[in-house]
Parts: structure tokens; C-alpha cells; sequence
């Protein structure tokens, strides 16, 4: 054990870390590791899927849809998805960048942030006037606010990495040394934008 | 004590630029921080609750109590840092501390959190046990004057879950943590952040289910079915919230275990030479990670369907009690090979070492536990034979179950191979795995019976499945855990457990285990069902010498415990550094293990079971030139 | 394949080709539940026959095994350790052993199977409308006396659609007669388990589970509960059931039309969804 | 540390052992046999013959005093039970009959829809949606619907339904009320319908 980094003292150097990576070892781990994660919150999303067409299916006591009044308001699911996509292809045009030009990086990624804002502020509003009265029960109801409740919320906690990824692109931060991380946030992203299709599909055309 | 002691390397550097306040951040900030979570998510709960059950403030205090615990813990740290911008000052994996106070922080040391993992399953087990104790002594009367129903479905139901979380977490949470970095030869795992919180995740689902009883707890078992499950009161939360936590924590554990498998094995280590218990962890990782989603994406059906009056599973609203049934199962089925297959691992890894034999048909040993992998996704409808979902696909799921039988008769079928002509030392480990191999076939062999439909109509749901999975997990997998413990103890902890006593705790548990289990079988066969808290008079007798042998039983591990307290604490031996004279890597590592793994990172010229081969090079090369490829892994770090 | 390797699986041979065929002949003299009170329990009875004889060689050979290698394949003691043959496996030897793992499995699936589709055709059928909530099979299949079991916390009823509808607390059930029983629930999922007569079906709020017996033999039975369904699951057993001669079935459901005759039941249909009012909820 | 695990072992302890309290029938004044005296409130708050204050639950529905009733084997046993609370509705009218009592019928004071109080013996109700409770013992086949207190029946005031079984031999019966009165989702067999000593009981038979 020759020599060692300074131990942490103070808020900011609380943080424990573990021996740096080469950056090549840092990619191969990254990759593998992303996909990985993004195969098992996919097994996540399968089970709300299962579950919508195996409630529309077995309609029970024909409740599948009997809150239903008007059919589902497609204009605001068709924003929430929209944005959600730009904000990933925003993300994904920065974690490409990220590594040559940090500037027009980072302002990809404020751009996506802006755009997620927006997008879990519309699922919000989507949320709280419901074209139907959840206590009165219902399959399609369930799926609903299930399916579009667990999407925001995981989309909230990409927004929160997002941060650290703006910050990170800055001349100071490593996301220059460590793109790596960058890209696989941009696939989580874009896995995000990929689900919100299907449920944009699912849960306003095929009920 | 001190798995790693501390490197007297002078006094720390402390630059200038670093001299601020000092936040520390241990367990202690995390329970303070997770009462105030609690106490704020209720508060929200109350204003915000859509229904008077009073289900919305207790999920929403058990959440946020689990989320500030794991920031009181330190995890916010890291992001925080990334969000602010605040310099990360490299470290070595591992902490500031030494001593005991380091296992009750925040560590990136993979050896920190084996170790962290082993007290905390240990403890989990005890609870478990304790329920066990309390469940076998209301049985002593088959009419229920000393505990009243619900209070025993109470606890049928938390030592069911209890030991479902020491069940999935006791092999890949210690020893796959502890000991995949060695045999793989890297300095550290994939995502050490995920796999600290794989541990510290664990705790709260522990502490989360121990309260169950203070909101009365809760009468599902561990299968929660709905509607029962509607109709239990904020005990049941308990159930949702702490299942939450431990399939997270498979998730997490199961990313950082693939990934570090598949990406950092050091040089030489080819998928050919890979230790048998590596392939038992990964398995089970794969499992973990793909299947624990399903149950954590259930869990939160439930949650809503108690909270904002969704309808998932309300039969009368639209939704579907077998909705439940499926999702669960499909998780729940690959969960019970997530147990038993790093079993399969240890024990034959073990075999392997103490029949002084290469493993025999090492490639077959590895296509049975894949087969097993696959095949677990094919079978979940097994336990809904008599549920009347789809009985057209019936036929299917025989077949599908009685194919598993085939990856699992490869595994006798290598164990055997390996024993053949072998010279078998007959140490505790030893011990504890043939007795594995004998309590997995009685479990095995029952499971038989209870895969064919017309055999399980009149055994599903009887205690001859409750005998058949006591037999799998109890006899089967916690087998394999005391055998590693046995086995490892001395690398973990650098001390050695007494054997003597070692193998009196193996006759003495392998004798009251089949005495207290084996008439259960016969229980089953004469219509009693499971989770009952009453029973015919004529079955008295039985359920009587079954208690008594149950209490006999935890009396050993009781002595099992004495034994571990002992010989860590207060035997100050340091023990050799190979006491098996085994072949594998971490043998060849001096005990007590150096903070770092290696100094070098290991080049593998051999593999770990070449023995009686004469020409058989040492397992790895520890002194060799580091490779430049992987060579950057133990590298130093970068002085920032 | 040495001489040593051949004695040594001479021996383990002939002693488990003994005490299989000694094990085999005491596993035929267990008497295996549920017994021969109808047709799908003498079917069960065979069948866990055959899988104990099934596994008794099995069981027979690897504890043999263990046994053998732990007393004949033993590190000489006080020696320093040695090692073993490096053999690394047997390519011929595997595929021999999944070859006939296979074979066994195969040979229990299929029995398996078989037993299952004696009345599966219809089962399957009838169930999976059941499973769809429209239960369309109830009334379609045949000449078979059809039976209702309602399972509610915790007790089980039983009505008779081919008398009126008629609900009665125990089961009684005529001898010589095909039964289909429509097993429901009004609250939470309970299991149907008629422990003689070899019958089990979970009882789900919302579905009509469909299940067949064919009686053979009078006499008294169990009816239980296999399902957790709450505080009294373990008390939701009835020994107050019988198979009956056909007269005196006739007099006892006649019997209970007249007991019934002046409650106002509901008309009878393969499932209720029920919406029970909600108190202090 | 230690006092903590002290307290939870406390906790854990009385928490499992917990067993309500025995209530022993008393002979007769008129007639051979033993005779109970319960009271079911639709919460324990507002209990009326039984207050019970320290119940952890004051705004369960409830059997009072307790519901481990202690009687002698081979004997009458008469069951007088003041009906408070209002009407459940029974999920399966086919509760709506008594069954199992001596004579086929139990004896019942109670209001009419119009508050006029009525008496008379009954062998099942006209309407199922009148329950209020039921008092079941499975095991001896006893089973008595009782009348859920009318809405214009005066404060305070309760239907009183008296009827008789005959025990058999020694040993422990559960009882419990078959009408979906507790919380718990839709389902209505929650808290109460779901705990030992509330809306359940044991019939201790010596």
C-alpha cells in the first residue's frame, strides 16, 4: 500500500469513492451495466402492460371501461409522449457531443430538462382532472393511473440525473473524461421516451 | 475482528481547499433522518389520503423513512456532489474508519458489505426463527387458547417473509459479495454505490416488516393473494413496503454482480475457468435482476389499489385476483431458484475442494444451473393448478416443471462424478453439504409429487408442499449458507470456528431438521393444510414431536450462533491463511485480507479445481507484471 | 474406465439393485390418501402410488451413493492430504445420465397428462369461459348433476341449480353419478378441498372454477378450506358431508327445497360479484 | 440498544399472547341451563351494558364484553344479545335463516321501520338487507340472524333477540358474525371481521 489519496473531510469530500477507472475499462463497464438496468425496469413496465391486457381481456363484472364517459383525451397524452421523446433525443444529441463540445452539451441538456419539466407538468395536470372517477373503480381506469403514475415518476428521477449530467458537462466537471456515463443516460432516456410511446399507444387507441 | 485493518499510511492530507464543515454521515444521522421521514410522510399521507383506511400515510412514512435512512446513511452524498459540482476527492474503496464503527457506515469495500450482509442475514434469521418458535408452540393444542388466530396467521405470515428476504439475499448478499472479486481478481465490483445500497437497503425492509405488528399486522402469508390482502389493515403496508426494498435490492445486487462478472474478470479468467460458485451467483443474479422487477411493479398495484382506490385486483370493480396470482407467481417462481442456486454453487465448489478432485463435467455443472435459469421462467403456473387459470395450458406446465428436474439431476449427477474414486475429507463444510445433497433430494423428490396435476390435487396447498419447500430452502439452501460460513469464516473474519463443536451442530441439526420435518410429508397426506391455526385432534401427536424437534432445532442454531460469537470475538488466533489447503484464488491471500485485494491484479494461468494434475499450474499468478488492459483497475488512484 | 472404477460400480450396483427392489416392495405396502371414494381419487391414489415407487430407487441410489464415497473414497487419516484421480468428466457418462433423467421425466409427465385429460376436454373448455367470467359452460355439458360451491369467511354453501336453486350447508352428493362442481367465492379466494372424494378448486370472487368428480362409493367426507382466507382458514372444515345412496339423496335435497322454500335466495348463476355496503371505511 | 430490544421482546410478547378474557354463562333464573348476555355496538366507544374504555379500538364494531364464552357441555345455553348497531346487509341471503336452536326460532323485541316497537319469535328475516350481525357457532351448527336497529327507532334503544342451543360434547368452537360489518376494502371483512375478540369468539364447551 504505497501511497493514498487524502481522506475526505467536509461536506463535499464526504463523498466515498472507489479506485478511478482507466476510461476504457469506465465505457465497457458503463455499457453493460446500462443495458442491464434497462432490461430490468423493461421487466417493470411489462408487468403494467401484462396487466392491461389481461384486465381488458377478462373484463371482469364488465368493468373494464364502465366509468368511461368520452374516450380518453388523446391531446394530452400525445403531448406528454411528444415531449418525452424530444427530451430524450435531446439527451442523446448532448451525451454524443458531450465529449468534443461540452457547451453545445450542456445546452442539449438544459434544453431536455426544460422539456421534461414540461412533460411531467402536463402528466401532473393529466393526473389530478381525470376523465373518470378512479373510486368508482375499473380496469382500464387502474392501468391508467398506474401505468402513467410509475412512468413520472421514474421520469422525475431521470430528471434529477439529468442535473448531475448539466453539471457535469461543464468545462470543470468529468463528463469530458467520463462520456461513458453520459451515453448511458442517453439510452436510459431514450428506453423512457420508448415506453411512454407504447403506453401512448396502448392506453389511447388500443382500450 | 477487523476484516481489513488499516494501512498505516501517516497521517491524511488535508488541503487547505478542503478544510469545511464536517457533515458526517453514519447510521446514526440515518435513523434520526428516517424518523423525521417517517414522521413527514405520514403528516402528508394524513392531508393528502383519498380513503379513511389509513393506508396512504403509513406506505408514505414507510417510504420516505427508506429514503432518508439510505440519505441519512450517506447515499445523497455522491449525487449531490454531481449536482452541485462539489470536487470528488478519490479514495481507496473502503472507508475512513477502522474497527467495528466502519461496518455501520456507508462502504464502497466489497469486504465491508459481505461482512455487513452476513450479521444482518444472521440476525433476520434469527427473527424468522424466533416466529418459527412461537408458530410451533401454538401448535403444541390443536384448538388456539394460547395464541389467537390472527395473531398466528400474524406471525405464519412474518416468518414466511422474513425468511423469504434472508432466503434470497443470505448466499449472493455475503458471499457473492465478499468473495466474486477475489475469484475473479478485480480490486472492486462494477458499481460499488449499487452495491452498498444492494446492503442498506435491507435493513429498513427488515425494520419495516418488524413493525407490521404495531398497525396489527397482517394475515396473507407471504403470497399477500387479494383479496385477503384488501382486507388486512396497515400491518399489510408493511408487507408492501418491505417487499419493495428487498426486490430492489436484488435489482441493484443483480446489475453490479452481471456487470462485474461479465466485464472485470482479470486476465486468463475465461467463462471456462470461472469457480462454479461464480456460476451459481450469476444465475441467480440473472434471476434476481429480471424477475424481482415483475413483484416490485405488483407491489405497487397493491399500494394504489389501498391508497387512490384503483381496482387492480378487486374482482367486482374490473380487476382480477388472478392478476395477482400471475405477476406474483412470475416472480415468485424464479425467485426460489434465485435460493437455490447459489446453493448449488457452494456446495459443489465445496465438494470439489474437500474430495481433492477437479470438478467433473465442469461444462454440463454450468449448462444444468443455466438450464435451470431458463427453464424458471416456463413454470410459475404450477402453483395455480387448482386456481382455474387457463387449465388448457395445465399440460404445459407439468411438462415444464418436471423439465427442471433434469438441470437439477446434472447437478447430483457432477457432485457424484466429483466424489467418484475421490479422497474425501470429512470436514464440518463437508459435513453440510452431503447433508444438503440428501435433504435436496428429499426436497426434489417431493417436488415431483406435487408437479403432476391429479398427485397435486390432493397435496397443493397441504403441508406436504410446506414440508417439500422446508426441505428445498431450509434443508436445502441454509444448508449450504452454514457450510459456507463453515468454510469461509476464517478468509472473512480471520478467525477459525471451532470444529469440534462445528460438527456436533451438523449431526445435531441434520438429525432434528429430518425428525421435525419428515412428518410433515405425513401431515400433508392426511388433510392438513397450510397455514392453519387449528387441526384435527387425531394429528395431535404428530404436530406435537414436530414441535419438539422444531425447538431442538433452533436450539442448534442457537449453538451455531455461540459458536460464531465465540470463536469471532474472543478466540484472538489469527487463523492460517489456507487452513483446507485449497486450490482456489482467495487461499492463496493472506489472512488477514490486506484493505486492498491485490496489489497486482492477478493473472489467472490455471484453474481453480486442478487437482491431483500434475502438470496443473497455481490457480493465478499474484506477483506477475499487470496487465495494461485490465492492469488499470488496480492501478492506484489518480491523485486529484 | 479402470479395473478399481469397475469394482467399485460392481459393488455400488448389486447393493442398489437390493435395496431397490426391497424399498420398492415396502413402498408398495404404504396406503397412500385420498382412498377410492370416487374415480379421480382412485386415479390420485395410483398415481402417488406410482411416483413413491417411482422414487424409491432414486432415493435408494443417491443416498446409497453418499454413503458408499464417504466410507470407500475417504482421505486416509493423520496422512497428509492427497489428491484425488484428475478425472475431468465422462462425455458418454453425462449424456447416458440426462438421457435417462429425461426418460423418467418424460414417462411422469405423460402419465401426468393422461390422468389430467380423461375430462379434460371439456374441462379446459368449460373452465376457460369460466376464467372469462362469462361462465358459458355452466349449463352446456351434459347430463352431469352440477353443484355449486360458494366459499364466504368461512363457511361453504352449496346450492343446487337442478333443484330450484337450493343452498344447503353441507354437501351431499348422490353415489354413481357424475358431479360438476362450480366452485365461486363472495369475498376473498378460498380452495375447495374435498379431501376423500380427491376434488380441489380454488373458490375466486368473479369466477366460475370448474371441476369434475364421478362418485363410486357411500360414505362420509371431509370438505376443506386450502387456501389462507383469513382469521378462521384453519377452522373452515366440514366432516358433515356425504355420498349417499340416490334415494336418499332425493329425500334430503327435497328436504332442504323445504327449508328453503321461504327464504328469497337469489336466482342462481355461476358467479356473484358482490358489492356488500361499507362500514366504518 | 438493550433497552430497546427489551421493549420490542415486551411488545412482541403481549402483542402474540394477547388473549381477551373469559366470560363464564350463569344459571338460569327460570328453567334448567345457562344463560349469556352480550351487546353488539357499532362502535365500542358507545358501548351501552359493556363499556369497555381501554380497547385499543374504540370505533370497532364489537361483541361485548368479550367474545370467549365459557359454558358447561351437554346443556341448554340461552343467548340474549342487545342488538345496537344498524344494518349491514348480508352478502348471502341465504343467512337470513336461523338454524340450529332449540324450536327452529328465536325471540325478538325490536322497531319497525315506523319506530313502533314489536315483539315476536322468528325463524329467519323477510330481508336479507336488515341484518345487522349474525351469531354463528359452524361446528354445532347454530346460526341466528340478528335485526339491525331501525333508523327511526329511538336513541339509545336496542333490538333484544334471545334464543337457546343445546350443547354436545366437551371442547373449543369458533364463532364469529357472518355479516361483512368491518372496514377493509369493498370486501368489508377488515379490522374487526378480521381480529380475534371483536366480531370473533370462541365457545369454550367443559
Amino acid at each position: 500500500m504505497s501511497q493514498h489519496a487524502p481522506h475526505s473531510r467536509g461536506l463535499p469530500n464526504l463523498v466515498v469513492t472507489a479506485p478511478e477507472w482507466a476510461p476504457e475499462v469506465d465505457a465497457r463497464v458503463t455499457r453493460v451495466g446500462q443495458w442491464i438496468f434497462i432490461g430490468a425496469d423493461a421487466m417493470f413496465f411489462v408487468a403494467f402492460f401484462f396487466a392491461f391486457f389481461y384486465l381488458k381481456s377478462l373484463n371482469n363484472d364488465h368493468s373494464w371501461m364502465t366509468q368511461w364517459m368520452d374516450h380518453p383525451r388523446r391531446n394530452g397524452g400525445t403531448i406528454i409522449a411528444g415531449l418525452l421523446v424530444v427530451s430524450a433525443a435531446l439527451v442523446f444529441l448532448g451525451a454524443r457531443a458531450v465529449a468534443k463540445k461540452p457547451a453545445s452539451a450542456r445546452m442539449f441538456f438544459w434544453l431536455a430538462l426544460v422539456a421534461g419539466v414540461l412533460c411531467v407538468g402536463f402528466q401532473v395536470n393529466e393526473l389530478k382532472n381525470l376523465p373518470f372517477d378512479i373510486t368508482l373503480g375499473g380496469g382500464y381506469p387502474s392501468v391508467f393511473v398506474g401505468l402513467k403514475s410509475v412512468l413520472m415518476v421514474e421520469l422525475v428521477g431521470a430528471l434529477i440525473w439529468l442535473g448531475t449530467h448539466i453539471h457535469q458537462a461543464s468545462p470543470t466537471g468529468d463528463s469530458t473524461a467520463r462520456p461513458a456515463s453520459a451515453v448511458a443516460f442517453g439510452h436510459f432516456m431514450i428506453f423512457l421516451a420508448g415506453v411512454s410511446l407504447v403506453s401512448y399507444l396502448v392506453l389511447y387507441f388500443l382500450y | 475482528m477487523a476484516v481489513a485493518p488499516a494501512v498505516d499510511d501517516g497521517p491524511p492530507i488535508i488541503q487547505s481547499s478542503e478544510r469545511r464543515i464536517v457533515i458526517p454521515t453514519n447510521i446514526l444521522t440515518g435513523i434520526a433522518l428516517a424518523a423525521v421521514g417517517y414522521w413527514a410522510g405520514a403528516q402528508l399521507g394524513i392531508s393528502f389520503a383519498l380513503n379513511d383506511a389509513g393506508n396512504t400515510e403509513v406506505l408514505l412514512g414507510y417510504t420516505f423513512a427508506s429514503i432518508m435512512f439510505l440519505v441519512g446513511i450517506g447515499f445523497a452524498n455522491y449525487p449531490l456532489a454531481r449536482l452541485f459540482g462539489w470536487r470528488v476527492t478519490p479514495q481507496p474503496a473502503g472507508d475512513d474508519h477502522d474497527g467495528p464503527w466502519r461496518y455501520l457506515n456507508l462502504s464502497l469495500d466489497h469486504k465491508v458489505i459481505g461482512v455487513q450482509y452476513l450479521v444482518a442475514m444472521l440476525m433476520a434469521m434469527l427473527f424468522g426463527g424466533i416466529g418459527a418458535m412461537l408458530i410451533r408452540t401454538s401448535l403444541l393444542v390443536p384448538d388456539p387458547p394460547i395464541v389467537a388466530p390472527d395473531k398466528y396467521l400474524t406471525l405464519v405470515s412474518m416468518h414466511s417473509v422474513m425468511m423469504i428476504f434472508v432466503a434470497s439475499a443470505a448466499i449472493v448478499g455475503p458471499f457473492g459479495n465478499f468473495f466474486v472479486p477475489y475469484m475473479i481478481g478485480t480490486n472492486r465490483m462494477a458499481f460499488p454505490r449499487l452495491e452498498a445500497l444492494s446492503f442498506w437497503l435491507v435493513p429498513p425492509a427488515i425494520v419495516i416488516l418488524l413493525a407490521a405488528p404495531i398497525f396489527g399486522g397482517f394475515q396473507t402469508g407471504w403470497t399477500g393473494y387479494t383479496p385477503l390482502s384488501e382486507q388486512a389493515d396497515q400491518g399489510f403496508d408493511s408487507y408492501i413496503v418491505g417487499f419493495t426494498l428487498i426486490g430492489l435490492a436484488l435489482v441493484v445486487s443483480g446489475v453490479n454482480m452481471l456487470t462485474t462478472i461479465i466485464q472485470l474478470r482479470a486476465p486468463g479468467m475465461t467463462w471456462t475457468r470461472l469457480p462454479i460458485f461464480v456460476w451459481g451467483v450469476f444465475s441467480a443474479s440473472i434471476l434476481g435482476t429480471f424477475a424481482a422487477p415483475i413483484l416490485a411493479a405488483a407491489l405497487v398495484m397493491q399500494g394504489l389499489d389501498r391508497t387512490v382506490n384503483t381496482t387492480f385486483f378487486i374482482s367486482s370493480a374490473g380487476g382480477s385476483p388472478y392478476l395477482w396470482e400471475n405477476l406474483f407467481w412470475f416472480f415468485g417462481h424464479p425467485e426460489v431458484y434465485i435460493f437455490i442456486l447459489p446453493a448449488f454453487g457452494i456446495v459443489l465448489e465445496l465438494i470439489v475442494h474437500f474430495s481433492r478432485k477437479p470438478l467433473w463435467g465442469y461444462r454440463t455443472a454450468v449448462v444444468g444451473l443455466l438450464g435451470v435459469t431458463l427453464l424458471s421462467w416456463f413454470v410459475w403456473q404450477h402453483h395455480l393448478f387448482m386456481s382455474g387459470i387457463a387449465p388448457a395450458l395445465r399440460p404445459f406446465f407439468m411438462f415444464s416443471t418436471e423439465m427442471i428436474s433434469i438441470p437439477t439431476g446434472i447437478v447430483f449427477l457432477v457432485a457424484f462424478g466429483t466424489m467418484w474414486r475421490a479422497r474425501i475429507s470429512m470436514t464440518v463444510p463437508m459435513l453440510f453439504s452431503l447433508g444438503f445433497l440428501f435433504n435436496f433430494l428429499i426436497g426434489g423428490l417431493s417436488g415431483v409429487f406435487l408437479s403432476d396435476v391429479p398427485s397435486d390435487t390432493t397435496l397443493h396447498g397441504s403441508y406436504f408442499s410446506m414440508a417439500h419447500f422446508h426441505f428445498t430452502i431450509v434443508g436445502g439452501e441454509i444448508f449450504a449458507i452454514v457450510a459456507a460460513i463453515y468454510y469461509w469464516f476464517p478468509k472473512m473474519t480471520g478467525r477459525m470456528l471451532n470444529q469440534t463443536w462445528g460438527k456436533i451442530h451438523f449431526w445435531w441439526m441434520f438429525i432434528a431438521f429430518n425428525l421435525a420435518f419428515m412428518p410433515l410429508f405425513a401431515a400433508g397426506l392426511l388433510d392438513m393444510p397450510r397455514r392453519v391455526s387449528t387441526y384435527a385432534v387425531s394429528l395431535q401427536t404428530l404436530n406435537d414431536w414436530v414441535s419438539v424437534w422444531a425447538f431442538i432445532l433452533f436450539a442448534s442454531m442457537v449453538l451455531f450462533a455461540i459458536n460464531i460469537i465465540w470463536s469471532w470475538f474472543f478466540t484472538f488466533k489469527v487463523a492460517p491463511a489456507n487452513p483446507w489447503q485449497a486450490r482456489s484464488i482467495e487461499w492463496m491471500l493472506p489472512t488477514p485480507l490486506g484493505r486492498r485485494n491485490f496489489e497486482k491484479i492477478p493473472v489467472f494461468t490455471g484453474g481453480p479445481y486442478d487437482y491431483g494434475n500434475p502438470s496443473a499450474k497455481p490457480a493465478a499468478d499474484l506477483g506477475g507484471p499487470p496487465d495494461r488492459g485490465m492492469g488499470s483497475l488496480g492501478a492506484e488512484p489518480a491523485p486529484s | 474406465m479402470s479395473r478399481l472404477d469397475r469394482t467399485h460400480a460392481l459393488r455400488l450396483l448389486v447393493a442398489w439393485a437390493v435395496l431397490s427392489v426391497v424399498g420398492v416392495l415396502i413402498a408398495m405396502q404404504v396406503h397412500l390418501p385420498p382412498g377410492d371414494q370416487s374415480t379421480q381419487a382412485t386415479d390420485e391414489t395410483s398415481l402417488l402410488q406410482l411416483m413413491l415407487i417411482i422414487s424409491t430407487p432414486v432415493f435408494v441410489g443417491v443416498v446409497l451413493f453418499i454413503l458408499y464415497s464417504v466410507f470407500a473414497f475417504r482421505q486416509t487419516r493423520g496422512a497428509a492430504l492427497e489428491d484425488g484421480p484428475p478425472s475431468y468428466g465422462n462425455f458418454r457418462l453425462q449424456v447416458a445420465w440426462v438421457a435417462i433423467t429425461a426418460i423418467i421425466v418424460l414417462l411422469l409427465a405423460v402419465i401426468g397428462i393422461n390422468g389430467l385429460t380423461s375430462s379434460a376436454a371439456e374441462t379446459n373448455f368449460a373452465s376457460s369461459q369460466a376464467a372469462l367470467g362469462t361462465g358459458g359452460s355452466a349449463t352446456t355439458s351434459g347430463h352431469r348433476l352440477q353443484v355449486q360451491v360458494i366459499g364466504q369467511q368461512w363457511w361453504f354453501t352449496y346450492r343446487y341449480p337442478d333443484f330450484g336453486g337450493a343452498e344447503s350447508l353441507h354437501l351431499m352428493l348422490p353415489v354413481n353419478t357424475n358431479i360438476e362442481f362450480h366452485v365461486t367465492s363472495t369475498d376473498v379466494v378460498h380452495s375447495f378441498w374435498a379431501y376423500e372424494l380427491g376434488v380441489k378448486a380454488d373458490a375466486n370472487p368473479g369466477v366460475d372454477n370448474i371441476t369434475y368428480v364421478s362418485t363410486v362409493r357411500t360414505g362420509a367426507f371431509t370438505v376443506r378450506c386450502a387456501e389462507l382466507c383469513g382469521i378462521w382458514h384453519g377452522h373452515m372444515a366440514d366432516t358433515n358431508n356425504a355420498v349417499v345412496s340416490q334415494a336418499d339423496f332425493t329425500t334430503w335435497i327435497a328436504q332442504v327445497q323445504k327449508d328453503n322454500s321461504d327464504l328469497n335466495l337469489p336466482p342462481y348463476s355461476p358467479i356473484y360479484f358482490p358489492h356488500p355496503p361499507i362500514k366504518g371505511d | 440498544m438493550a433497552a430497546l430490544l427489551a421493549l420490542f421482546a415486551g411488545f412482541a410478547t403481549s402483542f402474540v399472547f394477547h388473549f381477551p378474557p373469559t366470560l363464564t354463562a350463569q344459571p338460569t333464573t327460570v328453567g334448567n341451563g345457562v344463560t349469556i348476555h352480550l351487546e353488539t355496538v357499532a362502535a365500542i366507544s358507545d358501548a351501552i351494558a359493556f363499556p369497555r374504555p381501554e380497547d385499543p379500538h374504540p370505533d370497532w364494531v364489537s361483541y361485548l364484553p368479550t367474545t370467549v364464552l365459557k359454558v358447561p357441555a351437554n346443556s341448554v345455553v340461552t343467548i340474549s344479545i342487545d342488538q345496537e348497531d344498524g344494518a349491514s346487509g348480508l352478502r348471502n341471503p341465504y343467512w337470513a335463516k336461523a338454524q340450529g336452536i332449540i324450536g327452529g326460532t328465536f325471540h325478538m323485541s325490536y322497531f319497525d321501520d315506523t319506530g313502533a316497537p314489536q315483539v315476536g319469535d322468528f325463524s329467519e328475516l323477510p330481508d336479507p338487507t336488515s341484518l345487522g350481525h349474525s351469531f354463528a357457532i359452524p361446528d354445532l351448527g347454530v346460526f341466528v340472524p340478528l335485526l339491525g336497529i331501525s333508523d327511526a327507532a329511538p336513541a339509545g334503544s336496542h333490538n333484544e333477540i334471545t334464543f337457546s342451543f343445546k350443547t354436545g360434547k366437551a371442547g373449543i368452537f369458533r364463532w364469529q358474525c357472518f355479516v361483512p360489518c368491518g372496514a377493509g376494502s369493498i370486501y368489508g371483512n377488515g379490522n374487526a371481521m378480521s381480529a380475534f375478540g371483536y366480531m370473533q369468539g370462541t365457545l369454550v364447551v367443559q
